[in-house]
């Protein structure tokens, strides 16, 4: 997982950083499977997997520049990656650190039980209101996506996600 | 299959469902509109059926099935649905006439661009009506009542291109809306004084002898028991929608819509809702006759107002010239008849009217819309005649509808339904003036109905309308036909030799005997003389010497001319409401307005002037103090922002890097510092 | 005999008892193994041969169906004469398949181009892994399986995109673009009409909705959800949408021959194509089990007197019944043009299918009715949807005057 | 080293990977994905603590991570759409250069 998503962000082909990314999300959804949590991971297989990867390839062919373009690496992007890397590390350290430094309380040995029903009953009665929202956001975002994106009168709907 | 009140519902859902379909249809979609009401009006016949086949099962009990609307309070509001014989009698009655009046419709407004709205507003307006006579709580029975109200309104007013048409509906709906006023002041202190509006709710519901009697035992001032007056202030809606006096002004110009709806609405359903009103909340206006120390009570009132309206609406509908308006007073005048029979304590025998009169008036009604499709919309009978050879049907089922409304002996109901109120009033001991002003009232049906007819169809056509009507299509007729024999064949339910719909309504024994028909027969035999002299009055004044030509003076004009006058003024009802109450309101208005524009004006107008006085004197001080010490603050401020803003750099990547390492800083903030 | 028996009989329990017998063979830690691997040899088993001998299926199905014979000639190896109706054919097929040789284009990149058709087969298998076969036969029973099938075959998209993007080739890349817009277009109304069905029963898992199906009404009209007025046009969206999903005629624009060459196969030759064509069949034999399972009642017997047939039997029949319908629906229908196969998913299948997923709420909420309210519960719910479906068809095909045809004389 | 230790060097190791990218990237598109990155870190912490925390609670993690995917999935088809956007505007979709909102 980590190493698809190293190398997704190192890489300079746009097409095969996406790729190398959904793998590291389906290998987060395996994670969640690990964890007990079939239900995330299917959802995040089908979300990640199924539909935002789509979306960023297609976006990645419609703003494809000449290759060219691609290659220059200016001093300033150098000087920027040196940056970042210094941060991430940086912060990566220091989590780490803390992370190891900390005790936690024992954990539980089985996962708990979450069937899918309950998830349901979870979602559509303590978490009704937040489901609506998200909802709304969903439409709001389906709707500005596809205003954003189109620019001609007729467009097919499937452009923008 | 069983049907219980659980299922009442459907029966006024269902035109509302072809009400919302009709609304969303297409406008030019004539079939859909159309197709749906009449189909739902006849599955809500049918289930009517169902009801009063389950009904008459049990015809003492009354079924319900309530829910809880919303909570009030600690309280649920509840409403309800209420299954018994009265209920389930006047649903077959509002159904199967409405669902004939439907079909007469598609012929009557056959032509009219709005088509789809009227079938719409019908089946709106038939929904509401259902719904105020399954309703079981008088919330329920409330709303349902305004829909009908406002579907009233639309009807009347469904030609409101004309100015006439539109003043009408206001009319109808202001005028209502005052009884109105009343029922919702009486529900209100009903759900006061008993904490519920159901009227049945096992043993709870305020029909039910725990609340009646806690209502009764209480008195205002002046000795009045608060079920009398909350009793009244109930009547009060009935006097408003059944056009009572002195709210009886608004059915006669009601009749500016179209005549389909003025037999749905104005002679069958609608105006009938007041009467049935009164009849449910029947336990409620009988408690205080047993009280003797009540120095009023409300079914004396009730009785009164009936007897006076079915007076005044008989005199004035022998001065009518317009075939609707002579009907509409009629009506007013049958409806007081209702009223009189609830007043005098027999509600059985005014339910056995209602059920008669609806039948009957409705064919009235209808055979002068046929009359008026015929004749290219003439309405005036000094402008008709001559029609009886061109129309027979129109002409036999009205002339069945005329004897039944006048109450020729035996054959027709109309006489046995008024038999029924008339024996009632009789038997009534507080008073007998009732009694003689319903005598009276029959000498005026036979004479004005007798009248009405020999002008309309005998003689010769007097205008070209008339010269070239012809019989309509079968569409219109066929009801006709079944309205007509429903005129004669509904009085043979509630004979007094064989009252079986008496019995069922009040939920008794069944007698039948020949003897009870024999017992009144003075009576009887008095009123038959009344009509034979009221029809024989008509006849000898109109009958005898037909009209030839339409300006030619009506016999009565010569011999009374100021009567005539008056009457055809209809005793000058609205000139006086314009004079008192129209008057009242105007300079109240006007009052309002000085007051408005003087005292308040004046008040506003000297704050305004001494606002601008202030504004003036600031603004001196502002320009010259002020200002130059803020101009120096906020050219400093401006500076400051454009040193800022270089912070700005529009580059996304710098806004991140500043939020990560401020993450960091975050980070090692919470880890050193130790926190949970 | 009673039902019990009769449902738990021998032949119900026949290929479990197989399997651990064979299992028992093993050493204890590794029977868990064992269990596992054998499930799925034998669903790559029976699948496998089922692949193959849809192919020829279709082939001989279309032949009749276009007048021809079909393929009749290849016969056994080393016996002459005997050609048993040409039904060696698939195993003819796999051979020269295998035989041919795989180009790949220089400028292809190398891995993706590999790894396209491996994916796009392993996920269409995968998707075998929650269909329940019999009462007792289901590789995976999972809480949440029909978002397990939904989430497996959202990979193929990837593998399309993929194997149009690395051929270097611009055809081959527009045509993946078409075929991931047919694609994404028609997963709405497939998921949008499995929904209802989730609704009614609330629950997510295959075996469950089966189980839901049970039950007769006097002894032969069964309880599948295809009989309801909310399940009937959810079956009918669904046979569309998965006709569209798996790329058949009258949707098979991504790899129409005639016009496209092949679409984003264009750059594929010999196994690898083969593994295409496989995986194809395989994503049709799956969804087509899944509207099995979810609308024809699944292994459920269609009369209950026929229970003692055994229930992997029952569902094998209903497949094939599917693919043959699905085979005559390609020798019928003709294809349609890009703008129409999208214009049919959104403005016509996904509202259906929203409106559907209301009917079956409103299913639910007077699933209490009964006597007469029965009938009007139907004719509502069929209301709901019906008018909505002329009104819609309507505005679908408003401006199309009906075809005229114009023959030589 | 309990196992929820393991989860959480995992899930901030993927979060600085998605920092790092996002802060060194100049396309768009990568910057996105190295937030969605984060965003999914996120959600490893959440189903870890819902899996190994002390007291687990039936579905609290598992819906907060469901409510996280949508919202990501809200924000990706947003963020790509307004990607999009600025390409046709200036033709390239370099972050650097998207900058005319400066001060």
């Amino acid at each position: 997982m980590l190493g698809s998503a190293a190398a997704a962000m190192l890489l300079r082909n746009l097409i095969h950083s996406a790729l190398l990314l959904i793998l590291s999300w389906a290998s987060v959804a395996a994670f969640y499977l690990w964890a007990g949590a079939e239900f995330a991971a299917f959802a995040q297989i089908l979300v990640y997997v199924g539909a935002i990867s789509m979306v960023v390839l297609f976006a990645v062919l419609l703003t494809r520049q000449n290759q060219v373009a691609d290659v220059v690496i200016e001093p300033a992007s150098r000087k920027r990656a040196t940056t970042a890397l210094t941060v991430g590390a940086c912060l990566a350290g220091i989590l780490s650190a803390a992370v190891v430094a900390s005790r936690f309380p024992a954990a539980a040995v089985t996962a708990p039980a979450t069937t899918v029903k309950l998830i349901g009953l979870e979602l559509m009665e303590r978490h009704g209101a937040a489901l609506l929202i998200i909802g709304v956001i969903l439409t709001v975002a389906l709707i500005g996506a596809t205003l954003l994106a189109a620019t001609e009168a007729k467009r097919n709907p499937e452009d923008a996600p | 299959m069983t049907f219980t009140a659980n299922h009442l519902w459907l029966i006024p859902t269902l035109p509302l469902l072809a009400a919302g379909l009709g609304a969303l249809a297409p406008s030019k979609d004539r079939r859909l509109a159309a197709g749906s009401a009449i189909v739902a009006m006849a599955i809500s016949f049918v289930l009517a059926c169902l009801a009063l086949q389950s009904a008459l099962q049990a015809p003492a009990t009354h079924a319900v099935a309530n829910f809880a609307w919303f909570d009030l309070g600690a309280s649920p509001m509840r409403l309800g649905f209420l299954l018994d014989p009265l209920t389930a009698f006047m649903c077959v009655m509002v159904t199967f006439v409405g669902l004939l009046i439907f079909i007469f419709s598609l012929g009557y407004m056959q032509a009219d661009a709005n088509f789809k709205q009227f079938f719409c507003f019908l089946s709106l307006f038939a929904a509401a009506m259902l719904g105020v006579l399954v309703a079981n709580s008088l919330l329920l029975l409330f709303i349902c009542w305004e829909l009908v109200g406002l579907a009233s309104y639309l009807l009347i007013g469904f030609w409101f291109h004309k100015p006439s048409a539109a003043a009408a509906a206001k009319k109808a709906f202001i005028t209502t809306r005052i009884g109105d006023l009343g029922l919702l002041l009486g529900l209100l202190w009903l759900y006061d004084a008993t904490g519920s509006l159901l009227f049945y709710d096992g043993g709870q519901g305020v029909l039910e002898n725990t609340a009646l009697a806690a209502l009764a035992g209480q008195t205002l001032g002046g000795g009045l028991a608060l079920s009398t007056a909350i009793g009244l202030l109930i009547f009060c809606g009935a006097i408003g929608k059944s056009g009572q006096f002195p709210l009886h002004v608004w059915l006669p110009d009601a009749m500016e819509g179209p005549t389909p709806v003025s037999a749905l609405i104005h002679a069958a359903t609608m105006v009938a809702a007041g009467v049935f009103l009164v009849a449910r909340v029947y336990p409620l206006m009988q408690i205080d006759a047993a009280l003797a120390a009540v120095p009023v009570h409300a079914l004396t009132v009730v009785a009164f107002i009936g007897a006076i309206t079915a007076l005044l609406g008989a005199f004035i509908a022998c001065g009518q010239n317009d075939i609707k308006r002579v009907l509409a007073f009629s009506t007013v005048s049958q409806l007081g008849y209702m009223m009189l029979a609830l007043g005098v304590g027999s509600w059985t025998a005014a339910i056995f009217h209602l059920l008669t009169h609806a039948f009957f008036k409705a064919l009235l009604f209808l055979g002068a819309g046929s009359v008026i499709h015929a004749a290219h919309h003439e309405q005036d009978i000094r402008l008709l005649g001559g029609l009886r050879p061109k129309m027979k049907i129109t002409f036999a089922t009205f002339a069945i509808g005329m004897m039944a409304l006048s109450g020729v002996p035996f054959l027709f109901s109309g006489f046995w339904s008024k038999e029924a109120i008339l024996h009632a009033a009789h038997a009534w001991d507080v008073s007998h003036l009732p009694l003689y002003a319903g005598l009276a009232a029959v000498v005026l049906t036979a004479f004005y109905m007798t009248r009405l007819v020999a002008e309309t169809f005998l003689g010769q056509p007097r205008s070209a309308a008339a010269e070239h009507a012809h019989e309509n299509s079968a569409v219109m007729t066929i009801p006709l036909i079944l309205l007509a024999l429903g005129a004669i064949g509904l009085g043979f339910l509630g004979t007094p030799a064989w009252p079986w719909l008496q019995a069922r309504l009040s939920g008794t024994e069944l007698h039948s005997s020949l003897h009870h028909l024999m017992e009144g027969s003075g009576l009887m035999l008095l009123s038959i003389g009344l009509v034979g002299v009221g029809l024989g009055l008509g006849w000898w004044l109109y009958g005898r010497r037909l009209r030839t030509t339409a300006e030619a003076r009506d016999p009565l004009v010569v011999t009374a001319p100021q009567v005539m006058a008056a009457l055809a003024n209809r005793l000058g009802f609205d000139e006086l409401y314009a004079a008192t109450v129209g008057r009242l309101n105007h300079f109240t208005a006007t009052l309002a307005q000085g007051i408005d524009r003087w005292v308040l004006g004046g008040l506003v107008n000297f704050l305004a002037q001494l606002g601008v006085f202030s504004g003036t004197v600031n603004r001196q001080l502002d320009e010259d103090g002020l200002n130059g010490g803020f101009d120096q603050i906020s050219a400093s401020v401006r500076g400051s922002g454009q040193r800022y803003a270089q912070a700005q750099t529009g580059e996304a990547h710098g806004y991140l890097r500043v939020m990560a390492v401020a993450f960091i800083v975050l980070a090692l903030v919470l880890v050193l510092g130790g926190a949970r | 005999m009673s039902a019990a028996a009769l449902t738990d009989s021998f032949l119900e329990r026949a290929p479990l008892a197989l399997r651990d017998w064979v299992v028992n063979f093993l050493p204890a830690p590794l029977q868990w193994l064992g269990h596992h691997l054998i499930t799925i040899i034998a669903v790559l088993a029976v699948f496998g041969t089922f692949f193959a001998f849809t192919t020829i299926a279709e082939r001989k199905l279309l032949a009749r169906l276009q007048n021809r014979l079909g393929p009749n000639r290849s016969g056994l190896p080393w016996i002459k004469g005997l050609t048993l109706f040409g039904l060696s054919q698939p195993f003819a097929d796999a051979i020269k398949t295998l035989t041919k040789e795989d180009i790949v284009p220089a400028a292809a990149d190398k891995c993706l181009h590999f790894l396209a058709p491996v994916i796009v087969v392993a996920f269409s298998l995968m998707t075998f892994a929650v269909l329940p076969f019999g009462r007792h036969l289901i590789p995976v029973e999972l809480d949440a399986a029909l978002l397990y099938f939904f989430a497996a075959g959202a990979a193929t998209e990837l593998a399309i995109f993929m194997a149009g993007w690395s051929s270097r080739n611009k055809y081959s890349l527009l045509a993946a673009m078409r075929a991931l817009a047919q694609l994404i277009s028609y997963e709405l109304p497939l998921i949008l009409s499995v929904v209802p069905i989730v609704l009614v029963t609330s629950t997510l898992s295959t075996q469950n909705i089966v189980l839901a199906q049970g039950g007769w009404t006097f002894g032969f009209l069964p309880h599948w959800f295809v009989f309801t007025p909310w399940g009937f046009p959810a079956f009918i969206i669904f046979l569309v949408a998965a006709l569209a999903e798996s790329n058949r005629s009258p949707f098979d624009l991504p790899e129409a021959e005639s016009e496209l060459i092949a679409g984003h196969l264009t750059e594929y030759s010999g196994f690898k194509y083969a593994l295409f064509f496989m995986a194809e069949y395989f994503g049709l034999t799956a969804l087509s089990g899944l509207g099995v399972t979810l609308f024809l009642g699944g292994w459920q017997a269609p009369i209950a007197a026929l229970q003692f047939i055994p229930s992997y039997a029952w569902f094998m029949l209903k497949l094939i019944g599917m693919l043959v319908f699905f085979i005559w629906i390609r020798g019928t229908l003709l294809r349609l043009r890009i703008d129409q196969l999208t214009r049919l998913a959104w403005q016509f299948l996904v509202p259906l299918a929203l409106l559907n997923v209301g009917n079956a709420a409103f299913w639910i909420l007077t699933a209490s009715w009964s006597g007469p309210l029965q009938l009007i519960r139907w004719a509502i719910s069929l209301a709901i949807i019906v008018i909505p479906f002329i009104l819609l068809g309507r505005t679908l095909t408003a401006g199309y005057a009906p075809r005229t045809y114009r023959y030589a004389p | 080293m309990t196992p929820l230790h393991l989860c959480l060097l995992i899930s901030s190791g993927l979060f600085c990977i998605g920092l790092t990218g996002a802060l060194a990237r100049s396309n768009t598109i990568l910057v996105l994905l190295g937030i969605e990155l984060m965003l999914n870190a996120a959600n490893l912490n959440f189903i870890a603590f819902w899996r190994f925390g002390p007291a687990p609670s039936p579905a609290n993690g598992m819906i907060f991570v469901l409510f996280a995917i949508a919202v990501a999935a809200a924000e990706a088809a947003v963020g790509l759409a307004l990607i999009i956007a600025v390409y046709r505007h200036q033709k390239n979709i370099r972050l650097q250069e998207a900058n005319t909102l400066r001060g």
